[in-house]
């Protein structure tokens, strides 16, 4: 069982072999995809006149401020346009796939932050209102399963239900890997846009829990939250996981194979 | 420019007059961290409630 | 096997009792709710700035003219948005559900229309391009009976995937039929926002193929359509179609009870 | 006004000078059907292709 986190868009960065590679790893292996796209929900929520807002939290962090209709927009686009628009994908290169989120069959249930820790524009810490955004307290493998076992590959979008059946923004690299964990999968890989990695010019992978948590750390923010989600992914029981870059020819074999 | 007085110490800590609802300010002798609270022209402190970090997308 | 045919909204126009109708009928049959919501595509359309545009068919049925971006918008806005809103609704009311399209598991496939007759501005008639509109020609029932029998309720957008796996805007009323037919369902209930199929002040419900055939002409467009559907899903196997009010107390249990 | 003459009666249809590429004219001897072609400001007629009604939402 093999987990992979890609951006939101299966063309845009991804070397277009990625698909030659799900193709092949289908046929003898179960494949989850879990997917992100955080600039097509702000585009199309700007473009509805909804301007997003954009956060820092103390440790330098940038992330959407979600209020409730960030988070309508949020689901929606992740749901209805980037989950189909890789499913098609997918199925046009023959491989049968299934788009859901964490509301469905009530996957992915998350604890809604109540308050959130920002630096303000005077640099101030400051507490505000948390908005939809949550952290991951359960996934309930039992439709991923019931999907894989069929002979469907899922997507899955990074939606969670909050408490009261409410839409959360949760983050597609954390979901990976609470997904990956839940399944008890073999390996998850998160495909960066960025070439893999590199610590003094080597590219990292395969870190063990502890070889993550000390390179923490040294990382910028960007990187960080993936290395993170290596950390709860390893944490979780997951064997291997996998920081790869996706812009290189077969990404998925070569990550698999050390070499990406 | 206010102050108001540690709930923790009793020490004074100095508020920034465009301070805002919901910034944090910490006590310069013992280190513990406040909520400000505005209430008018008026602030006061409460402890500051523990927070996640905002890791959506 | 039930199919039931609702509105783009599950709040609005229906009785709230509809919940409980689901949630009593899941405990002892297989429910499958297909969905329409046409008024929020061109709300969320027109917010985007694509102004939506309508063409009149020969016989007065007037239909949005369906381009490229707005296949795309129909589908962000049907999958992505009324589909979870309902989704959730049932799931927070104790029934695990899970959205799906046309293009998940290649459900639905449709053909394009390449051109269309309209009526055009003079009242002439006149051949235009198709844009990404489908009649539906197959329809997979495989991925509904899979979610049907691991215990989830599959509620269905009617999007379809083209030759080219394109996306393509399906009726919902026909879809419904077609998805009906596939599943050999026993029933499938048309729930409207109007009162019923009236003829003469009397509210027709059980058509039979012929029945229904000889209403077609007597009837305004908006229901000629359902009950064009009716005939279709009849003609396809289908056991029993019928036409509610969804504004009445519990609508789809007095619909089986003949008394909607 | 111009006319063209129907392709399988070989009768006189009249074509609107405000007609458009696409509209549909009938010949009124023998009822045919008929797709109009403009090219430059001439008009033409070619079968009118089968079309399916839009029956999408
Ligand atoms: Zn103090
Ligand atoms: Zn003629």
């Amino acid at each position: 069982m093999i987990v992979i986190k890609i951006g939101g868009s299966i063309v845009e960065g991804l070397n277009p072999t990625i698909l030659d590679d799900f193709y092949d790893l289908v046929k003898n292996d179960k494949v989850v995809i879990v997917h992100g796209g955080g600039k097509d929900v702000t585009e199309t929520a700007n473009r509805m006149g909804k301007e997003q807002k954009f956060i820092v939290s103390p440790d330098g962090k940038r992330s959407r401020y979600t209020d409730k209709e960030t988070s309508l927009i949020y689901t929606m686009v992740m749901s209805g346009k980037i989950s189909k628009n890789i499913t098609a994908m997918l199925e046009k290169r023959g491989i049968l796939s299934v788009g859901v989120t964490g509301i469905d069959g009530e996957m992915i249930r998350a604890e809604r932050k109540k308050k959130l820790l920002i630096l303000n524009e005077k640099g101030r810490k400051m507490i505000i209102e948390g908005g939809y955004t949550g952290k991951v307290s359960t996934v309930n493998p039992h439709l991923i399963n019931t999907l894989l076992d069929k002979g469907y590959i899922p997507v899955i979008s990074p939606v969670a239900l909050g408490e009261d059946y409410e839409f959360l923004n949760i983050d597609g690299d954390r979901a990976a890997a609470s997904v990956a964990g839940a399944l008890n999968a073999d390996v998850v890989i998160f495909i960066t846009n960025v070439s893999g990695l590199l610590m003094d010019d080597k590219l990292v992978t395969n870190l063990s829990l502890d070889e993550a948590r000390n390179l923490l750390p040294k990382i910028g923010p960007g990187m960080e939250k993936k290395v993170f989600a290596c950390t709860e992914a390893l944490a979780l029981g997951v064997k291997k996981a996998i920081i790869a870059s996706g812009s290189v020819q077969n990404p998925i074999k070569m990550a698999l194979e050390n070499k990406g | 420019m206010s102050k108001v007085n540690c709930k923790e110490c009793d020490a004074e800590i100095t508020i920034p007059a465009d301070s805002m609802q919901g910034e944090i300010v910490t006590c310069p002798d013992c280190g513990e961290s406040f909520e400000l609270v505005k209430s008018g022209e008026e602030f006061s402190i409460k402890p500051a409630q523990v927070v996640g970090e905002d890791w959506g997308q």
